[in-house]
């Protein structure tokens, strides 16, 4: 009995110096995972997942204290990259945070903007120019379709608009099985 | 010298570890999503499993039994695996974060992976010596990571099949283990003959 | 919608099946000459199984069932199922194997062009390991009348060791392996010697060398049709050859010759008509080459000193499980990449 | 005489329907009622347009400018007046509209003032400005400027300068009515590009079912007395007519995807753009008209001069449609363009206007899964791994269809062309591009985001900082004067607050809400005034943008802010 005790007391010990000089030897600063993450994340700052933007939302991912289903402007390809990245199942968008909507920008109806700069100081990503008492617009190029300019508005003037098809945008679609028809 | 060989293509083919002895299946359906995770996690169970096995031959023969506490011998080696792997897993998270990230959890998964617990336990019941340990470790972990990077391949085609929705995932990766596992009874007495 | 191209050549899956079917005829004729129509029936009765198979699992799987089963590749596949399995086999062991076939190896994947294994040799391996007795009696050529046959198909006790032997490629291994042993009688007798009985031909088994003729005629036919290409067969008998020859050539006492392994067993029907499965087997001209080869090797290695009679079927699927990694490490450099 | 030719993998051989078409020389199409030319034809930017509804135009005005490094000019077609510049649909399968000119012909289709250029004297650079202003463009359907091709590579000197006579899609012979009876011109125009580019030798590659085409233009090189200019005889195979292709038969070099010819030492135009610089040179005429073939399901298939912007139904219907028609298509059948309706004008990139109807081109049989055959790789002519990209691009695989080299396929057709199983294969890899292509776009907008996101953070952070600072610096001001007060004796009233305008007592249910929003407003303002929000760094096109928003706001009927 007390050989066994011994023996183990030992290797436990032999190994346990090993590890805490590996441990100690192959630290790891920082953590690489948050920008993989933050790499799918599609950036567009909106704050629907519950987090004050993308990299926020990145790194409670990684530390396991969001779920990969809280990214709408993301949707299911997104989830499914993370899904992927991660190891893990893939699951539906979290109908608590939003629904996956076509991608659309934001427009200043100019006749009615009060110049109040609240909008501004709402976008994320600087993509609302003007001044106080100026007219607002929105650089659509910039526009990331996030949606927190219109509640700040006083008077309702922003409304999300569709993004068009240009030639340069315009995609071919999936082919249709004709499988079914033919039947 | 023929009979090393015997024993390591005895592992890696006729009694090969995953596809034969059905040993170590969580990281053969976890880890063969993608052909460079079961690559990185054929590399990381080689190097665990034949340092392991050289391990725990000698902590057997040169403690466990002169001590006569061979009793405590699948308890020893747990622990043995367990810090080889612990290691690995250090080295691997600072060399290769990408590795690190792909493994997964299946990295620390490798201390109760059964194949890397049940090979050190055949050595002893098979009586090698401490040459043959080796070969016989190093000769399965390639047999496991053989099987583990063909899955991977089938597999990786596999996800743009369109297999009936039932089936989808690991049902379908469970058949097609079973089928590897019949193509594989092929090599059956091959390692009969003299 | 339809987009360009506007035109296309008038060719079919159905059409490749139909021929690859027709191919397999100077075979069956061989087989049925020096076998008996036994095998007829083996081949109805698969034929009948495939299609049942398929045509339930198509409607369990809500695809139109005409169309899929007018493409033929379930009756391929149960043509072969029917030709590499013994004649006698009872009824349901084809009708298992090839319901298993269709089932599992190709439905079950997604039906026809997804299917990683060859669905007819699944069958084969999972039956010769199932039913191991049943599945090594053959008869040798003449030796039973179609009556017996139909009999042994349908009927209901077998008298195993009054109704046949082993293939000419398994008694051979057996006789090789006695004469290495000191206390058989055969003992000290070459495989030229042991080969004079009368279950043998002039290069293989008696009358299965005609079949074998038979499926090369069928193979070569689909080679100038140009369904199939030379790379799998060329590469197969090649290299199941040259194995077979290399330990012939240091050891003739212990090895039969590499001419008798290209003619017994399934190696014709392997060559031309299995390997070349393009679902299932490698696609670009290097891995094609390289998928048969390591399939001829496996064939000899697993006839020569494995526990199976055959090693095709083994073989076939040990290279399927590889075509995907064969695949992907043998692309072709594409326009403008390639090194001069 | 005999050249070595080198051969390209793959290719198919379709009836090429081509004898029908041949029979008549081209003519002329009547003037349309109405003419639409869209602005934006070639690769590159959207020219601007120069004209407003009303204006009258003459014959080869120019309506178009160039816009941005790689872009030509468009000119009006006849002389007329303009009834609209807007949006009208395009001749591409999207359906998509474009900015258009439209014009209404005054019949007499004269000719305004045309630049000349002496294209024998005039340094290369120039010429290239000329072409450019004229509108040049390739007319072998890929409309890339031929201005930005005139340039030799790095060495300043060309080895062989490839003329396409190829013309390898069945139906169309424009290309062969044009060297038949304009070899000449057409020679002219090559040997002017050779001048520009230095090309060491011209290859004109023919395919050699057109042997009325080889002869004329043989005899027009013979007449000519030109040295170092052979015309080829190539083997008819599809898709020999792809530059690419071309190239490598005649030259035996392979251009790789997303490389330039020039740094191989070869360029390649098609003879319908050579026509077209001659026309250009010679007689300052900008493209506005081009050969255009009508086969298919018509009366009589031929070839017409067709001026650009004329309704395709006007030019077909000189050849008789006949009734059943379902489709136009633009191009031939392998690689063309099925229109999205009868009526879309005839562009610079329209060879062929091909006339579909359900039995002369039927819809294929039902798609059955790939077995794998391989037939698709045998007839791949950029040696590709059709099947493979489509079992990726059917999956949605993108990232392992481009490890197949999607990106290398030049969408000929060929390998639809040969599909035992009757897979759409090329609208696969159609699809599976302008999805790769969108992700990148979305990739590029993410990372833009990202960025700004920061930086908005960053500045924040910084104008905090800074207010801090200010008020640190103010309080301890403040403490001074206490202190300096306090020690003069007279104790001030409590006059430290701080003077950041602090809203009213904290009643706050009370208060109106208007209050606390104007007084926010104000406080708002002033921080502005301090440190303007996010004008600083205005590009000169925002500036732009809000100039003329300033402008539209001025015109309504809002009144003008004040302080501006």
């Amino acid at each position: 009995m007390l050989t066994a005790l011994l023996v183990m007391t030992a290797v436990a010990l032999v190994l346990g110096a090993l590890l805490g000089y590996a441990s100690l030897k192959f630290k790891v600063e920082g953590d690489p995972l948050v920008e993989k993450i933050d790499a799918i994340l599609p950036q567009t700052q909106c704050g629907q997942c519950g987090f004050p933007g993308c990299r926020p939302y990145a790194t409670a991912i990684a530390s396991g204290e969001a779920d990969i289903n809280q990214c709408p402007p993301g949707g299911e390809e997104g989830i499914r990259k993370l899904a992927d990245l991660l190891g893990r199942e893939f699951k539906s968008l979290s109908e608590e945070h939003g629904v996956e909507k076509p991608k659309s920008v934001a427009v200043i109806d100019e006749n009615t903007c009060i110049g109040c700069t609240l909008c501004i100081q709402a976008c994320p990503v600087d993509a609302i120019v003007g001044a106080a008492k100026q007219l607002h617009t929105v650089v659509a190029g910039e526009c990331t379709g996030c949606e927190l300019c219109i509640a700040p508005c006083p008077v309702d003037c922003i409304a999300m608009e569709p993004i068009v098809d240009t030639l340069d945008t315009w995609k071919w679609r999936y082919p249709v099985i004709q499988i079914k028809q033919a039947a | 010298m023929s009979s090393y060989l015997f024993v390591i293509l005895g592992a890696v083919l006729v009694n090969n570890v995953v596809l034969v002895r059905i040993l170590g299946l969580c990281p053969f359906m976890g880890v063969s999503k993608k052909l460079d995770a079961a690559m990185g996690m054929g590399a990381a169970t080689t190097f665990v499993l034949t340092l392991g096995c050289g391990t725990s031959y000698l902590i057997d023969h040169y403690v466990l039994i002169p001590a006569g506490v061979e009793y405590l011998r699948t308890l020893a080696f747990i622990v043995i695996i367990a810090a080889i792997v612990q290691v690995t897993e250090l080295v691997i998270q600072k060399t290769s974060p990408v590795m690190y990230q792909v493994l997964g959890i299946y990295l620390p998964l490798i201390t109760t992976n059964c194949a890397v617990l049940g090979v050190p336990l055949l050595n002893v019941s098979l009586r090698h010596d401490l040459v043959e340990s080796l070969l016989f470790g190093f000769g399965s972990s390639v047999g496991f990571s053989l099987a583990l990077v063909l899955f991977a391949g089938i597999r990786e085609r596999l996800d743009g099949a369109d297999v009936p929705t039932p089936f989808k995932g690991t049902a379908i990766a469970m058949i097609t283990g079973g089928l590897m596992s019949l193509a594989f009874m092929g090599f059956a007495g091959l390692d009969k003959y003299r | 919608m339809i987009n360009s191209p506007f035109v296309r050549k008038a060719a079919s899956v159905q059409q490749v099946m139909l021929q690859v079917l027709l191919a397999l005829v100077p075979g069956i004729a061989a087989y049925v000459w020096f076998f008996g129509a036994g095998i007829l029936v083996q081949i109805a009765l698969a034929s009948a199984a495939a299609v049942a198979g398929e045509a339930a699992m198509l409607a369990v799987r809500g695809k139109p069932k005409a169309l899929f089963l007018s493409d033929l590749s379930a009756i391929v596949t149960a043509w072969l199922i029917a030709l590499t399995f013994p004649p006698i086999v009872p009824w349901w062991l084809t009708v298992t194997a090839t319901l298993l076939a269709i089932v599992v190896v190709k439905q079950l994947y997604g039906g026809l062009g997804q299917n990683p294994f060859n669905p007819a040799m699944a069958a084969f391996c999972l039956m010769i390991v199932a039913y191991p007795a049943l599945m090594s009696q053959w008869p040798a050529a003449g030796q039973l009348d179609f009556s017996s046959q139909l009999q042994l198909i349908f009927g209901g006790a077998r008298q195993v060791d009054a109704i046949s032997g082993a293939t000419p490629l398994d008694a051979l291994r057996t006789a090789l392996r006695a004469a290495a042993n000191p206390d058989s009688q055969l003992h000290g007798l070459r495989a030229a010697q042991l080969m004079d009985g009368p279950a043998y031909g002039m290069l293989g088994g008696k009358g299965g060398e005609w079949v074998a003729l038979g499926f090369l005629l069928g193979g070569l036919w689909l080679l100038q049709r140009r369904i199939i290409t030379w790379h799998i067969p060329g590469a197969f008998c090649l290299a199941l050859a040259a194995s077979a020859g290399l330990l012939w050539a240091v050891r003739p006492e212990g090895f039969a010759s590499p001419v008798f392994h290209l003619a017994s067993g399934g190696a014709m029907l392997g060559a031309f008509f299995i390997l070349t499965d393009p679902v299932s087997g490698a696609t670009t001209p290097r891995g094609k080459l390289l998928f048969a080869a390591g399939a001829g090797v496996l064939t000899f290695v697993i006839r020569a000193f494995g526990a199976y009679p055959d090693g095709v079927a083994f073989a076939t699927l040990l290279m399927n499980l590889c075509v995907p990694l064969i695949d992907m490490n043998t692309q072709a450099p594409v326009f403008g990449h390639k090194k001069d | 005489m005999l050249r070595k030719l080198f051969k390209f993998h793959g290719g198919v051989k379709p009836q090429t329907h081509k004898t029908q078409s041949t029979t008549q020389p081209i003519a002329r199409v009547p003037l349309p009622e109405r003419l639409v030319i869209p602005l934006h034809q070639a690769v590159g930017g959207h020219p601007r347009p120069l004209v407003a509804p009303g204006d009258k135009v003459f014959k080869g005005q120019r309506i178009g400018g160039a816009d941005g490094s790689l872009s030509s000019a468009v000119h009006a077609s006849t002389s007329g007046i303009v009834r609209d510049v807007a949006p009208a649909l395009m001749p591409h399968t999207s359906g998509l509209t474009t900015l258009s000119v439209v014009i209404e012909p005054d019949g007499e289709d004269r000719w305004g003032e045309l630049d000349k250029v002496n294209y024998r004297t005039a340094p290369p650079d120039e010429l290239r400005d000329f072409l450019r202003d004229a509108g040049v463009v390739g007319l072998g359907g890929a409309v890339f400027p031929s201005y930005a091709k005139l340039k030799p590579g790095k060495e300043g000197r060309l080895k062989t300068l490839v003329i396409n006579g190829a013309e390898c899609e069945p139906f169309i012979t424009c290309d062969d009515l044009l060297m038949r009876e304009r070899a000449a011109d057409m020679l002219k125009g090559i040997v002017a590009m050779r001048h520009m580019l230095q090309a060491e030798e011209v290859l004109i590659g023919i395919e050699d079912n057109k042997p009325e085409a080889v002869a004329a233009v043989q005899a027009a090189i013979a007449a000519s007395g030109q040295s170092g200019i052979q015309a080829v005889a190539i083997p008819t195979r599809y898709p020999a007519g792809g530059a690419k292709q071309l190239i490598r038969v005649l030259t035996g070099i392979e251009v790789p995807h997303g490389r330039r010819s020039t740094d191989f030492g070869v360029q390649c135009f098609n003879v319908g753009t050579a026509y077209s610089i001659f026309e250009a040179l010679e007689f300052g005429r900008p493209l506005i008209s081009r050969v255009v073939t009508v086969a298919g399901n018509v009366d009589q298939p031929r070839n017409y001069e067709v001026l650009i912007g004329t309704p395709m139904d006007h030019v077909v219907r000189q050849s008789g449609a006949r009734p059943d028609t379902d489709r136009y298509i633009m191009g031939g059948p392998m690689m063309g363009v099925r229109l999205p309706a009868f009526d879309v004008p005839v562009v610079k990139a329209t060879n062929c206007i091909l006339v579909g109807s359900p039995a002369l081109f039927p819809p294929p049989p039902p798609e059955m899964p790939c077995i794998r055959c391989g037939e698709c790789a045998k007839a791949c002519p950029a040696d590709l791994a059709p099947f493979e990209m489509y079992w990726f691009s059917r999956s949605k695989n993108f990232g392992k269809a481009q490890e197949y080299h999607l990106f290398d396929c030049i969408e000929c057709g060929c390998c639809s062309f040969v599909c035992p199983s009757h897979i759409p294969l090329v609208d696969y890899f159609r699809f599976s591009k302008s999805e790769i292509w969108a992700r990148e776009r979305d990739k590029s907008s993410a990372d833009a985001a990202r960025d700004r996101f920061e930086f908005k953070n960053f500045r924040q952070e910084r104008e905090k900082q800074e207010k801090a600072e200010k008020l640190a610096a103010k309080a301890a001001a403040t403490r001074e004067k206490v202190a300096a007060d306090s020690q003069a004796g007279t104790a001030s009233p409590a006059t430290e607050a701080p003077d950041t305008a602090k809203p009213a007592a904290p009643s706050a249910e009370d208060t109106k809400r208007a209050l606390i929003a104007a007084a926010m407003e104000k406080a708002r303002q002033q921080k502005a005034q301090i440190a303007p929000k996010n004008t600083e760094q205005l590009s000169a096109e925002t500036q732009a943008d809000i100039d003329a928003i300033e402008a539209r706001r001025a015109a309504t009927a809002t009144p003008p802010t004040p302080d501006a």
